[in-house]
């Protein structure tokens, strides 16, 4: 917050901006800060802006401001970052459809984007842009990584739900693409959505021998809680958004033994990610996040690029990121073709520590895992 | 020369030099800023003339707002992809075309406000409010829903739609733009203030016995403001697109209208320029107050409450003091 | 003399079990006043607002120069020609006085869609607004915000908008109420010489005005009409003397 | 679909529509009683789950939680009738709108400030939890029962209240005559603040109850809000038996709507464009509901002729 206020009454003043020591690089992060997403984006940049200060390095200067979870008010601080701070990469942003909003424009100017959160296909596809570099996953990976769970554990006939938005298509469609099994039924349900009893009568009704869902923030709190309580007690596989560290408190019990995938979890064995949740613990009093793993890692990368080359020269500077030369707290990480992960995907239980709820990982869905969509990105 | 008109001189000059001042101090945000108050100062003239005129509190604005946007979207979208907008039973392709996409948002928006104010101006009152808040969330969640436009992800336009003679990505001309066509609605608004029309509809908000009694019917008078008010913000909706290069269903969301409607408030709720003292004070206060504190939103809404409870006539009031009766 | 300008056949209204008015009948010809008198709650403005259009009768018609009018709507009545004043005023109050009248000008002209040019500027309207401002002396207020005016003044400005429509008819719904006794003279002196240009439905309590001018009187008690006719039998009437016996003593 | 799963969905909109229900009396009796619109009536709603799951995570008692979740939204609510609402009664809706939009502002802020930005745990206390056999053999969850037989009870209660005490014959003068029930004796002020604080509560209340299912988070208010004013729209404003007959009206719509359309339109289209275009109409079916009430009775189902 003072970094910030310092930042802005810097960048108000009319002069023209300093002279950044040379190889500096400036970053402007738009994410979410307040209303009721303000937690996802709270964790992407403590997790970026711990990995800048454990750095060291002072050469790199970090704009942070809140986009409210709106398009438009994005879009508009891209533009500052971008007419008035004069940043080098933008970062930060969580949801896909502020991503659609901002990423086409900053890169088409000529901007890097590494995005830390959000991975729409059409940004993978047809749309992908040399200069965008997204650290976390394709938005399809997780829901694909899902399906493939669900062939393991022999799962035949799924039952499987999301709400009516694109992002809630993409998720029931990436389930499908690995999944083999039958369906007993397929639902969307509203975006915002707060109460599932009709949802969970048809499931109850359908047949199913287990259930997907993509619900992502208090939606996916209020489904478990809801199907928890119903007696329907069909296994549940979902992505990890649902049961990640900053909301698997308040889903509480009910969310015990479900199992739900993701590219990190706390207890990967490896010195880099031993020393973030450490650290992370440390600094802010909580347990990371997975979002706060990706501000991280995304934050690592940026550095690892950044001793290799200056930014000012941008093919090297490109060159440098995607050879993503720096440890990763999930391990193994590579950029695929349309500079979008190829990753180990992992299947991790909720289970509870103490008074704590979290994830223990039992398995590997999908190994060195890449999207669908890289075919059709031309760079 | 009344002392709202000095206050509205002082704010067009205000709204002159700013960018200027910025153009010089190589501030292009600035006048991203500038632009982004027009266009919404806009929106609000439009809603201004129902709601200020007629006394018709619409919180479904973002209706037509939205209208127009996607008007822009669609048309932009289809010309830059190369794929005709429909084939059946003629063949009609997209447009970057600025004056066109205008005329096609404006006459969407207008149909729009046409269907929502002709059923919902049966009622009166908080009904009423609430009816035009039914339709745009209607609006809303097709929007989100609708897959063909790109549903909740809204829809990119990589490139700003073009206007003959200007370089519309460079932003002081797209600001000069945009001030040309707020300067249109506000000369519009005032002579429609005081027409016959303006005089009619006027009186139909203070007492529809009165207005009846001489032949004239208040539900028409109402509708045709009411179209009129859609129009105006329909066509700030094609801008605020043309501006973010970018439309979404957030557009038509609930807060959309509350924040239009906080502009036409904050600023004087029948003033001809309070829309723009709205506009341009909230722009300023999101920028100030978003780089005190993330909890900014505490000081937003205790400032406007101030604003409500010891300022009535809004900012414009507060400065200028009472309407003056023009006669 | 011809057909009546306006006729009530046999109108009757009630709202759930009150029965506020039963089969009425009434006619107003050419060149009269006529008085609608009774006391308080005996349905009077249940009748004027059936009249106006403000209600739909139970059942029975009312006719205006000769046309059904029983299932049009107020605006369309005052668009044949037939104009109201109110006995609560209803006027723009934020409006100037001015701008009150032009807005009977232009209903008068039969329309308002007219979006440009200032409605103060436009000369046909002006003259007609000021001319009927003047014929009940408020010419001198015209510029004053209409919420400034007394209330005799209100109803004043209630008449003059009225004059502007030029109608075929008028319904007065008690113009004399709070006037005074010097307004009201000057008041039933105009209504005297507006009578050659439309008759007047006159609804009143200030009987002075009522026996000054009436042509013929009704008398409205619970809901019906007991008696109608010139003044000295309505003066006469037995059963009009009985219902107001005590109020009117 | 079968008629048990018919049976159990219409059980789940009565439940969804008790809860609309104790959130839309409050709102309805506001604005019966004092002309007043309240935008923030979802930030109360929002104060009770918070109370509710503050309490519970101390002392682990669900009741407990729902004391304090009446007691807070009450108290919260009281405040800002003495310090704001009071100075609103006498101005225009536009006024009431805009200073009660700044409520919700504050409100969700500042619970962000006090409890942060994620969200809380409030659960079903284990004596209520899981599911049992109805005639039939329905299996149904205990809890969502018990919400309809706590939204049946406030409607008893309310109606009890209004018909049967000496606050509720102030409340029915209020509504039709505020010069008459002040020059009655009444303290209007105190009246008020007592409605207020009351509706309040109520909506506190719907809030914990709702909470225990829901997410308990920052915002959870507004989208409650806007179904609210739907119902009390539908029902007719200021009429409490309108909000109970909208508020089953609109959750029984609202559930049978996401449960019957999509297999609806699976009739003549195919499956995955049926799946969508069921869903999208499902979300808008309700505001329909309301626009068609609405050009059919301009005043709503229940409300005084305008």
């Amino acid at each position: 917050m003072t970094l910030k206020s310092l930042l802005l009454a810097a960048s108000v003043a009319a002069m023209p901006v300093a002279a950044l020591a040379e190889g500096a690089v400036k970053v402007g992060m738009i994410t979410t800060l307040s209303g009721g997403g303000a937690g996802l984006g709270i964790d992407v940049r403590d997790g970026f802006m711990l990995a800048v200060k454990q750095s060291g390095n002072d050469a790199i200067e970090v704009v942070i401001e809140d986009d409210q979870r709106k398009p438009d008010i994005a879009v508009q601080l891209a533009d500052k970052m971008i007419q008035s701070e004069k940043v080098d990469v933008l970062t930060g942003i969580i949801w896909s459809n502020l991503a659609m909003a901002v990423v086409p424009g900053a890169t088409a100017q000529g901007k890097f984007y590494l995005s830390p959160n959000a991975g729409p296909s059409a940004l993978a596809g047809k749309g992908c842009h040399k200069n965008y570099f997204n650290v976390a996953w394709q938005n399809d990976n997780l829901h694909e990584a899902a399906g493939a769970y669900a062939n393991s554990a022999g799962y035949k006939n799924s039952f499987i739900l999301a709400p009516n938005y694109p992002a809630g298509k993409d998720a029931l469609t990436g389930y499908k693409r690995q999944y083999g099994g039958g369906l007993a039924g397929e639902v969307f349900t509203q975006l915002g959505q707060t109460d599932y009893a009709s949802e969970i009568a048809q499931i109850r009704a359908s047949g199913a021998d287990s259930v997907f869902f993509f619900l992502p923030g208090g939606m996916g709190i209020s489904f478990l809680k809801q199907y928890a309580d119903s007696g329907v007690d069909l296994p549940v596989v979902g992505p990890a958004f649902s049961f990640d560290q900053g909301i698997l408190q308040a889903v509480g019990a009910a969310a015990l033994g479900v199992k739900n995938t993701s590219q990190w979890n706390k207890d990967i064995d490896n010195p880099a990610n031993a020393a973030f949740v450490a650290s992370f613990q440390a600094e802010y009093g909580r347990l990371p996040s997975l979002y706060a793993s990706q501000g991280f890692d995304t934050a690592n990368l940026l550095l690892s690029a950044m001793a290799k080359a200056d930014v000012k020269d941008t093919d090297a500077f490109r060159a440098a990121l995607e050879a993503a030369d720096f440890a990763s707290v999930r391990g193994n990480f590579a950029f695929g073709s349309n500079h979008h992960p190829v990753q180990n995907i992992y299947v991790r239980e909720v289970i509870q520590e103490g008074d704590v709820f979290t994830n223990k990982i039992i398995g590997t869905a999908l190994e060195n895992h890449a999207d669908v969509y890289a075919a059709d990105c031309k760079m | 020369m009344t002392r709202e008109t000095v206050v509205n001189a002082a704010l067009t000059l205000g709204l002159l030099i700013v960018p200027m001042w910025a153009l010089m101090a190589d501030e292009p945000f600035i006048i991203t800023l500038a632009t982004r108050v027009a266009i919404l100062a806009l929106a609000g003239v439009g809603l201004n003339i129902a709601l200020g005129l007629g006394g018709l509190v619409s919180l479904g604005h973002a209706a037509f707002f939205g209208l127009g946007g996607y008007a822009m979207g669609i048309l932009a979208s289809h010309a830059q992809s190369y794929t005709p907008l429909i084939t059946w039973p003629v063949g009609i392709e997209g447009t970057t075309s600025m004056p066109l996409i205008w005329l096609v948002a404006v006459l969407a928006a207008g149909l729009g406000a046409l269907v929502i104010g002709a059923l919902s101006l049966r009622t009166s009152g908080v009904y009423f409010i609430m009816i035009t808040l039914a339709f745009g969330q209607m609006l809303y969640y097709f929007a989100i829903s609708w897959p063909a436009y790109g549903g909740e992800d809204g829809l990119s336009i990589y490139l700003r739609n073009g206007f003959p003679g200007l370089n519309t990505l460079v932003p002081i001309q797209f600001l000069a733009l945009c001030y040309g066509l707020l300067a249109i609605a506000l000369i519009l608004s005032a002579r429609l203030a005081a027409s016959p029309f303006g005089l009619a509809l006027n009186a139909a908000r203070q007492s529809a016995a009165r207005v009846q009694a001489v032949g004239l019917s208040p539900y028409r008078l109402r509708l045709v403001a009411f179209v009129i008010s859609g129009m105006i913000t329909g066509l700030a909706g094609a801008l605020f697109a043309d501006l973010n290069r970018f439309v979404s269903p957030t557009m038509f969301s609930w807060q959309t209208s509350g924040e239009i409607m906080v502009f036409v408030i904050l600023g004087g709720v029948g003033r001809l320029f309070g829309p723009v003292a709205g506009a341009a004070v909230f722009i300023i206060l999101e920028h100030v107050l978003g780089g005190i504190s993330d909890y900014w939103h505490i000081y937003l809404g205790a400032l406007l409450l101030l604003i409500v409870l010891f300022a009535r006539g809004g900012l414009i009031g507060l400065l200028a003091g009472k309407a003056a009766h023009h006669g | 003399m011809g057909d009546p300008i306006l006729s009530v056949q046999g109108v009757s209204k009630s709202f759930g079990a009150l029965a506020a008015n039963r089969d009425i009948s009434l006619d107003l010809r050419a060149g009269e006043i006529h008085a609608l008198i009774g006391p308080n709650g005996a349905g009077k403005s249940t009748l004027i607002q059936q009249i106006a259009g403000g209600l739909r009768p139970d059942s029975g018609r009312i006719r205006f120069l000769g046309q059904d009018v029983t299932h049009l709507g107020p605006a369309r009545r005052a668009k044949l020609g037939l104009a109201r004043s109110f006995q609560v005023s209803a006027l723009a109050m934020e409006d100037t006085v001015l701008q009150n009248a032009l807005l009977g000008a232009l209903g008068a002209r039969g329309g308002a869609y007219r979006f440009f040019g200032a409605a103060l500027k436009d000369a046909g309207l002006r003259q007609a607004a000021e001319e009927a401002l003047s014929r009940v002396g408020l010419l001198d207020k015209a510029a004053l915000q209409t919420a400034t005016l007394s209330h005799g003044e209100r109803r004043q400005l209630e008449v003059a908008i009225a004059l502007t429509l030029r109608p075929k008819a008028f319904v007065m719904d008690e113009p004399m109420a709070g006037l005074g006794t010097a307004g009201s003279q000057q008041l039933t002196a105009f209504l005297d010489g507006l009578r050659a240009e439309a008759p007047i439905l006159l609804v009143e309590h200030d009987m002075d005005a009522v026996f000054a001018l009436a042509d013929r009187i009704s008398v409205l008690v619970y809901g019906q009409i007991i008696a109608t006719g010139p003044c000295d039998d309505i003066r006469a009437n037995p059963d009009v003397r009985r219902a107001y016996l005590g109020e009117e003593a | 679909m079968s008629p048990i799963l018919l049976i159990e969905q219409v059980l789940n909109g009565l439940q969804f529509g008790m809860m609309l229900f104790l959130m839309s009396a409050g709102l309805t009796l506001v604005f019966g009683v004092m002309g007043l619109i309240n935008l923030a009536h979802g930030s109360l709603f929002m104060i009770g789950a918070f109370a509710a799951a503050a309490v519970a995570a101390a002392t682990g008692s669900f009741l407990l939680a729902l004391v304090a979740s009446l007691a807070a939204a009450a108290a919260a609510g009281a405040l800002v009738e003495v310090l704001v609402i009071r100075r609103l009664y006498a101005r225009d809706h536009l006024d009431q709108v805009l200073a009660t939009f700044a409520l919700i502002l504050i409100f969700s802020e500042g619970t962000r400030w006090v409890f942060g930005s994620f969200p809380l745990f409030l659960n079903i206390p284990p004596y209520l939890s899981g599911p049992v056999t109805l005639p039939g053999g329905i299996e149904y969850p205990l809890y969502r029962l018990t919400l309809i037989a706590v939204g049946g009870l406030v409607a008893l209660g309310l109606y009890l209240l209004i018909t049967r005490t000496r606050l509720g014959i102030r409340i029915r003068a209020g509504e039709s005559d505020r010069e008459m029930i002040a020059a009655l004796g009444v303290d209007i002020q105190r009246l008020y603040t007592l409605v207020f604080a009351l509706g309040a509560a109520l909506a506190g209340l719907a809030g914990a109850l709702v909470g225990a299912i829901q997410s308990v988070q920052v915002g959870m208010g507004e989208p409650v809000l806007i179904l609210a004013f739907v119902v009390i729209v539908i029902g007719g404003i200021g009429s409490v038996k309108g909000a109970l007959v909208g508020a089953l009206l609109v959750g029984v719509t609202d559930t049978l709507g996401r449960a019957l359309l999509p297999g609806f339109f699976g009739l003549f289209m195919e499956p995955s464009a049926a799946m969508s275009m069921g869903s999208s109409l499902a979300s808008m079916l309700i505001y329909i509901l309301m626009a068609v009430v609405l050009i059919a009775k301009p005043s709503g189902l229940y409300g005084a002729t305008v």
